[in-house]
């Protein structure tokens, strides 16, 4: 912890304290914890207060929020969703369903843990979080993006092989996405 | 007299299908058993003369000892208000055939899409019998009973471990119930 | 040197401007929607995080210079718009030009959003063309017939003839018809609700944005905020006798704003052709008997 | 197709990740410019495979998931499902129960219907309505909430009655969110219903005649705002229905208009469902024991019951063989037909800009297609 911090330089400091501030969710329901987000985002909860607004398209997105289970179709869409953000992006795991199944442990369609699929940034844990446990997990990845800690994406960029052999073996085949994500890390230099 | 209206319905009808069986299986339900050749006919006068308009729901039951299958059609009248469930068996294969209704009703097709998804019922002569939830499904049909989930998704899925020293009791009293 | 100084900080003022009226904007909507509202300067935390992103997708060069081209035709515009303290391009074009340098970011976000291939974004293009064409004909004529009214083309004149009648010379007064007509043209240029269509979420994903992602949408939101500096003060400048100085200028815009929001917020948005026959059955013949009467 | 119309002729896909489409859903759309000549439906993201997971738990074990199986509207659920086990089964439930099922149910479907109406507007572009209806429906989660424990799924109403009584002062919280909502009705009147500009957007959108809707099984509200007045609760009537005074709104349109109209007028009625409720309710257990329900082996039987939620007609077809665990549940989700085949017919002829407005105006219900 300490070593990553002392090898931030300045311009990366502020560049965090400000981008936290602005952080934009892509309007993805993936599943029924969807139900709690127009709470959230409307009138009584109003998440805008913290910059966090919902955003419709995956190129304009920082945080991917999996709303509960995600069968295996949908985990399909979302890895190519995911693939289609611009770095740096979050993904948020709420309810207990994508931590281990929650409720459809023994479903046969849907997946149990998210973090093999994705990176994962936090987890929201219950069934279902209130919206106040929403805020509050944003809360607490906007002091993480402050603390410049909130570095999971480059794990998909490092670790692609592990998370591409598992999402390979759920689908039962490769599955073709159109990024090159390690032409995307050698050219975007990130490591 | 109780249930006027449930008698009168199937008096109505008793006489076209003598074989039929028919109960009354509380207030505004009634429950007929025939044999499978017999049910697009039937439809057929349910929709057509006895006016039930409303195909409520098709049901598929899975009965594996017997070694068949059961169809229940739901058919609901708007203006007699009582519903008719019509069960049929069919016999249970690899892939089973049955005759379509969803000439008669539109919404038949959803359900006779459903059916041969879970069950691997096919439909014959229905529009559309493409794969609809289940499209990215590798294994059997995953409704029939020989199907365990629990099994499946213990060996295709990764699960966290998680085996506190407090959940132990709890799973072991769980684990002697079942 | 003092021009020199202007042309290389107006542009930064006027962003500065622009981010927070966006912010405003924001603020005003959200409580109209009963809600608090993000703080003012969060549109110029958007696009800061907008411009740091790690990745930036590009698809293909001419998705690059379309781009530049969006921020460019904007900037251009600003410069032949006068401002209280700095009209030095606005000496040589006049009304006439701007005209024209208006269109150029519109044509340069077709290019841009056609390169990208994603049928949403043709789409957003084809209603925002088609929008165009809705509005613009009525705010060209309203310009034509200012111009005839004051027999000068020139935008600095026009502010200066306004402000010579006191407040009963402003342009929306003596001239009502042509005043309201602009003022509908605004908000379609502005793409304020009820004229959304070319973005519209929940039709199109974002239009012509959607595969705009990182420093791309952060120059579109950059160009956003001067472009509605500079369309507003186009406005003020033709009807709202101008300003002389930038306290009454800052006021003059946050009031017409609000004007405007205030429709924004409680309309849903018209469909394409229902828009663009609107712009056509109401503005446009204000717009042409407003014209005919300084003819005659 | 000429030469011309082939060029315009294209594919676009409305979903799953979009914010005009309801849930976790698809829509493949085949366009010739801007008008839709092609529309398949594509569910299934929200498959989780309820009626296999029911067979393997007990029959209590499955309260805590059948609400999972339409998220905005859960407790048709579970009083479906409690219903069929007591029909099954034969246990009687008190009096006061039935009360306070009613009461559930109808709080629910006001919940869902101010969510719908919410979407629906918002689909043309006008956001300060969901943001109002949205917060107003807080007040009844809250009332949820304080009932039975939880916000969204409930997991209150267990064969034989419900899970508890009401709190101390209850049913004064109760009619003063029922005050709040009807007072805020005149407001979205003015702000959305009465807008010029929506009615201008939503009449004349995915039009069912009475015939079609009837043979392509339309339920619920939308069959009502075509003109048929057919409601569960009166002509299948369940737990206190009969002994409730209520009209059924119909509209004869048929239009996305006509619909908005009627769930309008739902609200009303549910709001005076609440009120008669609350002023008749009479006292006693609100729960009859039940065998130790981990031992619990239900009679061997069938039922097919039905219940009117917001979406439509929810129905749950159950079969027991004696077991401790239900043999077969088949869940007929409201939105079966209306989100499917009835969408994809309403669709062809209309432009891409009304598509996401007919399909939030059919307020269908992903998972419950999906299950």
């Amino acid at each position: 912890m300490e070593e990553k911090l002392t090898q931030r330089s300045v311009w990366e400091k502020i560049s965090n304290k400000l981008s936290k501030r602005s952080l934009w969710m892509l309007h993805y329901c993936t599943g029924c914890g969807a139900i709690e987000l127009p709470p959230t985002m409307t009138a009584r909860f109003d998440m805008e207060r913290f910059g966090i607004s919902p955003m419709v398209t995956p190129r304009q997105a920082d945080i991917l929020l999996i709303t509960g289970y995600l069968s295996v179709k949908t985990l399909k869409r979302v890895v190519l969703t995911y693939e289609q953000m611009q770095a740096p992006k979050y993904v948020v795991g709420f309810g207990s369903c994508t931590i281990n199944g929650g409720m459809y442990w023994n479903s046969y369609s849907t997946m149990k843990c998210l973090d093999q699929y994705l990176p994962v940034e936090t987890y929201i844990a219950g069934c279902m979080p209130r919206p106040e446990a929403i805020i509050a997990s944003f809360n607490d990845l906007i002091a993480k993006i402050d603390r410049g800690e909130a570095n999971s994406w480059k794990d998909y960029y490092k670790n692609y092989d592990f998370y591409k052999a598992n999402q390979d073996r759920t689908f039962e085949g490769p599955i073709e996405t159109y990024n090159d994500i390690k032409a995307d890390a050698a050219m975007f230099n990130i490591k | 007299m109780e249930y006027e209206l449930e008698n009168s319905i199937i008096d109505k009808m008793q006489p076209e299908f003598p074989e039929a069986a028919f109960t009354i299986k509380k207030a505004r339900r009634v429950e007929v058993k025939m044999s499978s050749d017999k049910l697009y006919n039937f439809a057929v006068r349910m929709q057509k003369k006895w006016n039930f308009l409303h195909l409520s729901a098709i049901s598929c039951v899975d009965w594996l000892q017997d070694n068949e299958f059961e169809l229940i059609y739901h058919f609901w009248n708007y203006d007699e208000k009582v519903l008719v469930m019509a069960k049929i068996r069919i016999p249970r294969e690899e892939e089973s055939h049955f005759e379509t209704i969803s000439n008669l009703w539109q919404p038949a097709k959803f359900f006779e899409r459903d059916i041969h998804e879970m069950f691997g019922v096919y439909f014959d002569g229905s529009e559309d019998m493409e794969r609809f939830i289940l499209t990215e499904w590798h294994g059997p049909p995953p409704m029939r009973k020989d199907f365990i989930t629990r099994e499946y998704a213990l060996n295709f899925f990764h699960y966290r471990e998680y085996d506190p020293e407090w959940l132990k009791d709890m799973t072991a009293a769980g684990e002697a119930n079942e | 040197m003092n021009t020199v100084l202007w042309i290389i900080f107006l542009p930064i003022i006027i962003f500065i401007i622009g981010v927070f009226m966006l912010g405003y904007s924001r603020k005003f909507i959200a409580r109209i929607e009963r809600r608090y509202g993000p703080p003012v300067q969060q549109v110029f935390y958007d696009i800061f995080k907008l411009m740091n992103k790690k990745t930036n997708i590009s698809h293909g060069w001419m998705h690059d210079i379309s781009i530049l081209m969006l921020l460019g035709g904007t900037l251009l515009t600003l410069y032949f718009v006068p401002v209280p303290g700095f009209h030095f391009f606005a000496q040589y074009g006049d009304v006439l030009v701007i005209m024209y340098v208006l269109l150029v970011p519109a044509l340069g976000m077709a290019l841009g959003v056609g390169e990208t291939a994603n049928p949403n974004g043709s789409i957003g293009i084809s209603r925002a063309l088609m929008m165009l064409a809705g509005y613009d004909i009525p705010f060209f004529l309203t310009f034509i017939g200012m111009a005839m009214l004051n027999n000068t083309t020139s935008m600095y004149d026009l502010i200066n003839i306004q402000q010579a009648g006191g407040f009963l010379g402003w342009g929306l007064l003596t001239n009502p018809l042509l005043g309201v007509a602009a003022l509908i043209a605004l908000q379609g240029m502005l793409g304020e609700k009820p004229f959304e269509v070319m973005v519209a979420p929940h039709e199109i994903a974002t239009g012509p944005m959607t595969e705009m992602g990182g420093k791309y949408l952060g120059i579109m939101m950059i160009q956003h905020a001067i472009a509605v500096v500079v369309e507003l003060t186009i406005y003020i400048n033709l009807f709202l006798g101008g300003a002389l100085n930038w306290f009454e200028y800052i006021i003059k815009l946050f009031v017409l704003f609000t004007v405007l929001l205030s429709v924004n917020a409680v309309f849903g948005r018209f469909r394409t052709d229902d828009a663009v026959r609107f712009m056509w059955r109401i503005p446009l013949p204000m717009a042409v008997i407003g014209v005919l009467f300084i003819i005659f | 197709m000429s030469k011309i119309d082939e060029v315009r002729d294209y594919e676009l896909f409305i979903g799953p990740n979009h914010p005009g489409i309801e849930g976790n859903f698809s829509l493949k759309l085949k366009l010739l410019g801007d008008k839709i000549v092609g529309a398949k439906t594509d569910a299934g993201y929200l498959h989780r495979g309820f009626e296999k997971l029911m067979e393997e738990r007990l029959f209590i074990q499955n309260i805590a998931i059948v609400c999972r199986i339409c998220v905005p509207d859960p407790d048709p659920n579970e009083n479906n499902y409690s219903r069929a086990i007591e029909e099954i089964a034969g246990i009687e439930v008190p009096e006061r129960a039935k009360w306070i099922r009613t009461l559930v149910l109808e709080l629910s479907r006001l919940a869902s219907h101010l969510f719908a109406i919410g979407g629906h507007a918002a689909t043309t572009g006008l956001y300060a309505f969901p943001n109002w209806t949205i917060a107003d429906r807080d007040r009844i989660l809250e009332l949820f909430e304080e009932l039975t424990g939880g916000r969204v799924y409930h997991i209150y109403q267990l064969p034989g009655g419900v899970r508890r009584d009401f709190p101390d002062g209850f049913e004064g919280r109760v009619l003063d969110v029922m005050d709040y909502i009807e007072s805020r009705l005149q407001d979205y009147d003015d702000l959305a219903i009465n807008n010029a500009l929506f009615i201008k957007r939503a009449t004349g959108i995915g039009v069912l005649t009475k015939e079609q809707a009837v043979s392509w099984g339309v339920t619920g509200p939308n069959l009502r705002a075509c003109g048929v007045a057919a409601d569960v609760r009166k002509d299948d009537p369940y737990e206190i229905y009969e002994k409730l005074e209520f009209d059924i709104p119909t509209m004869t349109d048929g239009d996305a208009y006509a619909r908005m109209i009627v769930r309008r007028k739902e609200i009303e009625q549910s709001i005076s469902i609440v009120r008669q409720i609350i002023d008749k309710i009479p006292s006693g257990l609100v729960w009859n024991k039940i065998p130790n329900p981990l031992k619990w082996n239900v009679a061997a039987g069938d039922a097919y019951v039905r219940t009117e939620s917001s979406k439509g007609e929810y129905a749950y077809y159950m079969v027991s063989d004696g077991g401790r665990k239900p043999y077969r549940v088949h869940v007929r989700g409201a939105s079966t037909t209306h989100a499917v085949h009835v969408l994809e017919n309403l669709l062809v002829g209309t432009r891409i800009e009304d598509a996401s407005q007919v399909m939030f105006s059919l307020d269908g219900c992903p998972p419950a297609v999906d299950r």
